[in-house]
């Protein structure tokens, strides 16, 4: 077995960056560390800044072996020659448009002949995309913005751009009066919320099955957990560590069912959204060639946690929606 | 610069021994300068075509050939550059020109230094990359944001070169100028100003080098175009062809700049009778 | 010349009173109405902003780190280009031509070639100082007075004693000039890297997050950090500068 | 009238020295008649540069008058031309340039600037180097050009400082000479600092000997040798070692360099 | 076997000009004796300098032999000892570190060469500011410690460009004195450049007289005076003369400077 076993997720917050994700949770209730309790095996976090490419150039440096991040960064990651494994499908990224209030936006229709921001090749482009598509605005009918998140913050406040799509950092914007929240995925428009998976370097898992298999236990109990509508508000304050105040968590997730939003299953609709963010991927130009996403998915461990856990009732197998 | 200047005056008494004449020596004396580059891509050749080093890490030479040439036909490369040089353009007129009024003011006048000076230093310690935080909330990440920075980057280093410049012109030639009874403004124009061109352009080339270093960084982190954009967009995507493409423009541009600038200075100085 | 007199406060004392005065009277809002106490409460009471103190701290680790490596580095190459010319007709061309590409567009090879932790900052940092003290180095030594050349040369002495008693100390202006150059150029790559590389802590990383979070007070209050921190290493190598030549 | 091109009387200058003031010229007087020859003499620091600058007007005397065809001199570029020991030419100009950059302030219409400024580059001759710049000169060359400028303003008194005190033994005897044709072809009185005992007494009418601590006129020596002179003649031996006792006298004790 | 401590035959040397050979100095013969003083006097670019840099091994010749002692020259610091014109002290050290340094490579024992160091030190008068830094001393000063390095080695020849050039002519003098007694003292042979006539005859045995276009060796004249020798004697006259004359015949045609 590893020594270590090296983790990695997306983080925020001063000093030490920290998630706010699933992986917040089984490292905050040590629900990994318990599975190697007894071994000479550690479990490190790492929270990276910087979200998808800083990921991805971790993994090509080898210096983690899982990590959980958007679809679009992960499949930029595989086309450019990552190794990987899809070993659990996750979600739960609330997806918000906020607009300058005095730019006569309403909804999403509004947008036509505006400027928009989001950081693109990010899962926040794909939805972005899909929920306007949704809402009739195609996108030459407005003005794409690439920018990161605090300069999407510092744009909207300046008013270089009219709305902005983006997590829930943008928040503190409607709190303090800059901007108003014209679009929630969670309230709005479910089918457009972020995801994305739990991968593995395929090194690894080829070397340490059996680890393997135990860091998904862990992650899956860590989801069952969370699942719990009972713990939802130790959750809020897990995640208040990366520097956001717990209201706005709260807030955040308002909308949200754990149990629906962190379900880790690789079924229909894991699918589904995954061939639509190969085809975004492909369409916007993101990668020259797109990995074969059932060569790249195993869920040979998810169902065996699952099937010995007994837990196939928490999360029922979703059928795909007629792809489109 | 002016020390060096000076080493050389008081040596110009003994017959000095020539150094090795670097120019007009043809490919002779190219052709060491040309071993390392070559020896660092057959490295680099080798390297990415033995599998050593993965795509995603060093792509190939010819990936990144490839890439330059599918970036050039498509227009993003022209488009970036464009965009790019426009911003580098203006920062370095606006801030060359006011940079060269300040300093002069600064070199001149013990008022304006003893009022104004610590201020502009202060100023000047801060870099772009402190200025864009600030910067970006009261004007937002329109092109007004890259030319402040940009003139910003260009305005410190002229406007320090021309504050030492006024100064390092020797008072012999001040002297000179009241001994001859000319007026201020022709010793301004006559004497003064063309002394000054060499430290001068050392400011301006200064200059560029800094403008470059600041477009790159406000490019690539508070941009949606340019040649910076397109290096982390490049990064984003997972693609170093691009970002080498990218790397090699910006090199070649600092290059190319500086040597125009150079070429520029010892024209202007030729034409007033300098041996350079 | 850098002695800062009190008309040297007046001007930056009437911005802040502005400020100061304009943050009180309602005048600004949103994310920059924030009045110059509450700044200067940030790095003592707030929660986050007292991170500074580490992220400084981490800093100027980092910035010793990076910094020795890379000068080190720049200084042995630039003193052999400037002593060794075979060896400066051959490499010293490419070393400059590296040297033209803006410091910053390192950063996406550098991670993409070492990762997001600790290595491509310190990387980036060595880079920052390596190319200013190369090109000073090299030219401090290839400018020694030809006369002195000949002087130690009719004397006979050693080539070893040559470097010792005449390249080096010669050198030693236009070098401490190059330190200078290079404390500076770190200092930004420093803060740089940590800024565009993200996680860990460091000043960089403070202003990145103070950012993020939408932070005004904060974001200013790393600024002034850096910039700070950045006048006081000028002004320090300017002493020691000062010293030097004063010794010469 | 007396014809007197230059007139000082009770001249003093005073330099502030780390906080103390250093007397550089004490009481100081001196005539200059028309197409005189002065030359000064004096150990280092007596003040003879001090005295000139005075006269040209770039340091304001702390007493006494100063007078150029009966005008005061209150600024620089009042009624004298100087050369200095470096020729100042301006690197980036021609010689041409160079000396009507200083018939400037004159006014002339563009012709006669032309023309004057070639006449004067002929007088010394240069009119073969006349579109050469400075660095193309040798050093004589160079002091020659200078010497055009000064002469081309036609101010009537040039002051001199060490004119020739870069220039080789040869070149500076033959640039002598030169000088003594040019005063004999033109109206003009000239005031020579020197350190060469030699220079001095080859050219100059009366020879004003220098002494520091404060700088003042220790004595004037009228040289009454008829032109052209001898150097290795009795008579201007032993002038020579009049001066160089006058001098000793001068020279401050046993002060190292 | 005849004492000759220099021995020069048919040396010439030429450089590479804006693609043009350009010879400075053709078959030119020399010799030194033991403990003699050779003044080379000549125009400006007769090679002067060249000669004493091939001597000194910081030319190599193009033809020709130099011997020091019997032994070829072939690079610098090999049997002579150089003082320039400007007096080259390294800035970073003191007097003594200076002339310490000179004596690095006779591999003195420590003591040995911090006895020798201060001995040639106090023979110049430095002895007060063997810790001085160059920067702190005077012209002359500065020239004497650059002399006291030269002489430390002592190599038994000693070769001097210009070396009181840049000081004014009272220290001049004086140094020349110094030179006379230190030569007295010490077993010296001394091969000086000047272009200043009257050194050349106070000092030297022999003068040489060199010519340019190539440069080349005119003349040589004995000077057969007894020392202390008197400058306004007429003997000196008489010499002085002659030099100039030679000088004078030996100066290009009518090239300007
Ligand atoms: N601007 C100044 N400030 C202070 N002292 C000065 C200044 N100008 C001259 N002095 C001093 O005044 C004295 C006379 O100087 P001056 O230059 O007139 O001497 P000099 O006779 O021309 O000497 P030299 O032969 O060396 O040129 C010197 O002691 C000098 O140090
Ligand atoms: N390194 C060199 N390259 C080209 N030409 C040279 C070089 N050194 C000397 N010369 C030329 O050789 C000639 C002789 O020079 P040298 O310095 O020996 O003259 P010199 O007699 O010492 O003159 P001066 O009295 O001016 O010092 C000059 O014309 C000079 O220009
Ligand atoms: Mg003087
Ligand atoms: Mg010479
Ligand atoms: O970069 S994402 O993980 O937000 O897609």
């Amino acid at each position: 077995a590893p020594s270590t076993i090296r983790l990695g997720d997306v983080g925020f917050g001063f000093g030490t960056p920290f998630g706010v994700g699933l992986q917040a949770i089984a490292d905050a209730k040590g629900f990994i560390a318990k599975e190697f309790e007894g071994t000479e095996t550690t479990v490190s976090w790492t929270y990276f800044t910087g979200t998808g490419p800083a990921i991805n150039e971790a993994f090509a440096n080898d210096q983690i072996d899982f990590a959980s991040y958007g679809a679009v960064p992960n499949i930029v990651g595989a086309a450019g020659g990552l190794d990987t494994v899809i070993l659990a499908s996750t979600q739960g990224t609330n997806i918000f448009a906020v607009a300058r209030p005095d730019a006569g936006i309403e909804t999403l229709s509004d947008l036509k002949g505006k400027r928009v921001a989001l950081q693109k090749a990010t899962i926040i482009h794909w939805a972005a995309l899909e929920a306007l598509k949704d809402a009739g605005v195609e996108e030459s009918d407005f003005t794409l913005i690439d920018l990161k998140n605090a300069d999407q913050l510092a744009a909207i406040t300046a008013g270089s751009v009219d709305a902005v799509f983006g997590a829930d950092f943008l928040l503190p914007l409607e709190q303090k009066g800059i901007a108003k929240v014209i679009f929630s995925s969670a309230r709005d428009n479910p089918a457009v919320s972020g995801f994305g998976g739990f991968l593995v370097s395929r090194d690894f898992v080829e070397a340490y099955p059996d680890a393997t298999q135990k860091v998904v236990d862990g992650y899956i109990h860590a989801a069952e957990w969370l699942a719990d509508p009972a713990n939802r508000d130790e959750a809020f304050e897990i995640w208040a560590r990366a520097g956001t105040p717990v209201e706005l968590i709260a807030r955040s997730n308002a909308d949200t069912d754990f149990a629906e939003a962190y379900n880790p299953r690789l079924d229909g609709e894991f699918e589904r959204r995954y061939h639509s963010a190969l085809e975004f991927a492909l369409e916007q130009k993101l990668v020259r060639s797109t990995p074969d996403l059932e060569s790249w998915t195993d869920g040979s461990f998810l169902n065996d946690t699952l099937a010995r856990n007994e837990l196939d009732t928490v999360w029922p197998e979703r059928t795909p929606a007629v792809s489109n | 610069m002016v020390d060096k200047g000076m080493t050389l005056l008081a040596t110009g008494q003994e017959a000095t021994p020539r150094g090795p004449v670097t120019t007009g020596r043809g490919w002779r004396s190219l052709s060491p300068a040309l071993v390392a580059p070559l020896a660092l891509l057959v490295l680099w050749q080798a390297a990415t075509a033995t599998g050593l080093l993965p795509e995603q890490i060093l792509p190939s030479p010819s990936r990144v050939v490839q890439t330059f040439a599918e970036l050039a036909a498509s227009g993003e490369l022209s488009s970036a550059a464009r965009i790019s040089f426009w911003r580098l353009a203006v920062g370095l007129a606006l801030g060359g020109s006011l940079g060269l009024v300040f300093g002069l003011a600064l070199g001149a006048s013990q008022r304006v230094e003893q009022w104004v000076g610590p201020t502009f230093r202060a100023f000047a310690a801060v870099p772009a990359l402190g200025w864009i935080p600030v910067l970006i909330l009261l004007v937002g990440i329109d092109e007004m944001l890259k030319v402040i920075i940009l003139t910003k980057a260009c305005f410190v280093p002229v406007a320090i070169a021309s504050r030492d410049a006024w100064r390092a012109v020797p008072p012999g030639y001040e002297e000179l100028g009241q001994v001859l009874g000319l007026s201020p403004s022709a010793r301004f124009l006559r004497i003064r100003l063309p002394a000054m061109v060499p430290l001068i352009f050392g400011g301006l080339r200064l200059a560029s080098g800094q403008a470059f270093v600041s477009l790159v960084t406000c490019e690539m982190l508070a941009a949606t175009e340019g040649i910076g954009y397109l290096m982390i967009w490049g990064r984003t995507l997972f693609q170093m062809d691009v970002v080498i493409v990218g790397m090699i423009v910006v090199g070649t541009a600092g290059i190319a700049l500086d040597r125009t600038l150079r070429l520029l200075e010892h024209l202007i100085r030729k034409r007033m009778g300098e041996d350079v | 010349m850098s002695e800062v007199t009190l008309k040297g406060l007046v001007l930056p004392g009437v911005v802040v009173a502005v400020w100061g005065a304009a943050a009180a009277a309602g005048l600004l809002n949103g994310p920059m109405a924030v009045t110059p106490a509450a700044v200067l409460r940030v790095p003592f009471a707030d929660p986050a902003g007292v991170e500074i103190w580490a992220g400084i701290g981490t800093s100027l680790l980092r910035l010793v780190t990076g910094g020795v490596i890379g000068g080190v580095l720049g200084l042995a190459t630039g003193l052999a280009f400037g002593l060794l010319r075979p060896l400066r007709r051959t490499l010293s061309p490419t070393v400059d031509a590296f040297r033209q590409i803006a410091l910053f567009a390192w950063i996406p090879l550098l991670t993409s070639w070492f990762g997001n932790g600790e290595v491509a900052k310190i990387v980036f940092i060595a880079l920052a100082t390596f190319f200013p003290l190369v090109l000073s180095a090299e030219q401090g030594v290839r400018n020694v007075a030809p006369a002195l050349r000949e002087a130690v040369q009719v004397m006979g002495l050693s080539r070893r004693r040559q470097v010792t008693a005449l390249y080096l100390p010669a050198a030693l202006p236009s070098i401490a000039v190059g330190v200078q150059i290079a404390l500076i150029s770190s200092w930004i790559g420093t803060v740089g890297a940590e800024y565009a590389i993200g996680n860990g802590r460091g000043l960089g990383s403070y202003i990145a997050a103070a950012r993020e979070q939408f932070r005004m007070d904060i974001t200013l209050v790393g600024v002034a950090a850096l910039a700070l921190v950045g006048v006081a290493l000028h002004a320090g190598s300017a002493r020691i500068i000062r010293h030097l030549n004063t010794g010469v | 009238m007396f014809s007197s091109v230059l007139s000082i009387s009770d001249l003093s200058k005073s330099f502030e020295v780390e906080g103390a003031r250093f007397v550089a010229l004490a009481s100081t007087g001196l005539e200059l008649g028309r197409n005189e020859i002065v030359a000064v003499i004096g150990p280092s620091g007596c003040g003879k540069s001090t005295l000139l600058r005075c006269i040209a007007g770039l340091e304001h005397p702390d007493t006494g008058r100063i007078r150029i065809e009966g005008n005061d001199v209150t600024r620089p570029g009042q009624g004298s031309a100087l050369v200095f020991q470096d020729h100042r030419l301006l690197p980036w100009l021609t010689v041409r340039a160079n000396v009507e950059l200083a018939l400037e302030p004159l006014r002339l219409s563009r012709a006669d600037q032309t023309r004057r400024a070639a006449r004067y580059i002929e007088l010394v001759g240069l009119s073969r180097f006349a579109d050469s710049f400075p660095r193309q000169l040798s050093g004589g060359m160079a002091q020659r050009a200078a010497l055009a400028r000064a002469l081309a303003v036609e101010t009537g008194l040039v002051l001199m400082d060490e004119p020739f005190g870069a220039l080789d033994s040869i070149l500076r005897s033959r640039m002598q000479d030169e000088l003594l044709k040019i005063w004999q072809e033109h109206q003009v009185s000239i005031l020579i600092v020197t350190h060469d005992i030699e220079e001095a007494l080859y050219l100059a009418d009366r020879v004003v000997v220098m002494r520091p601590d404060p700088g003042h006129i220790q004595e004037t020596v009228e040289i009454a040798l008829p032109r052209p002179r001898q150097r290795d003649s009795a008579a201007f031996g032993a002038l020579r070692s009049r001066l160089l006792a006058a001098l000793a006298e001068s020279a401050p004790g046993r002060r190292v360099a």
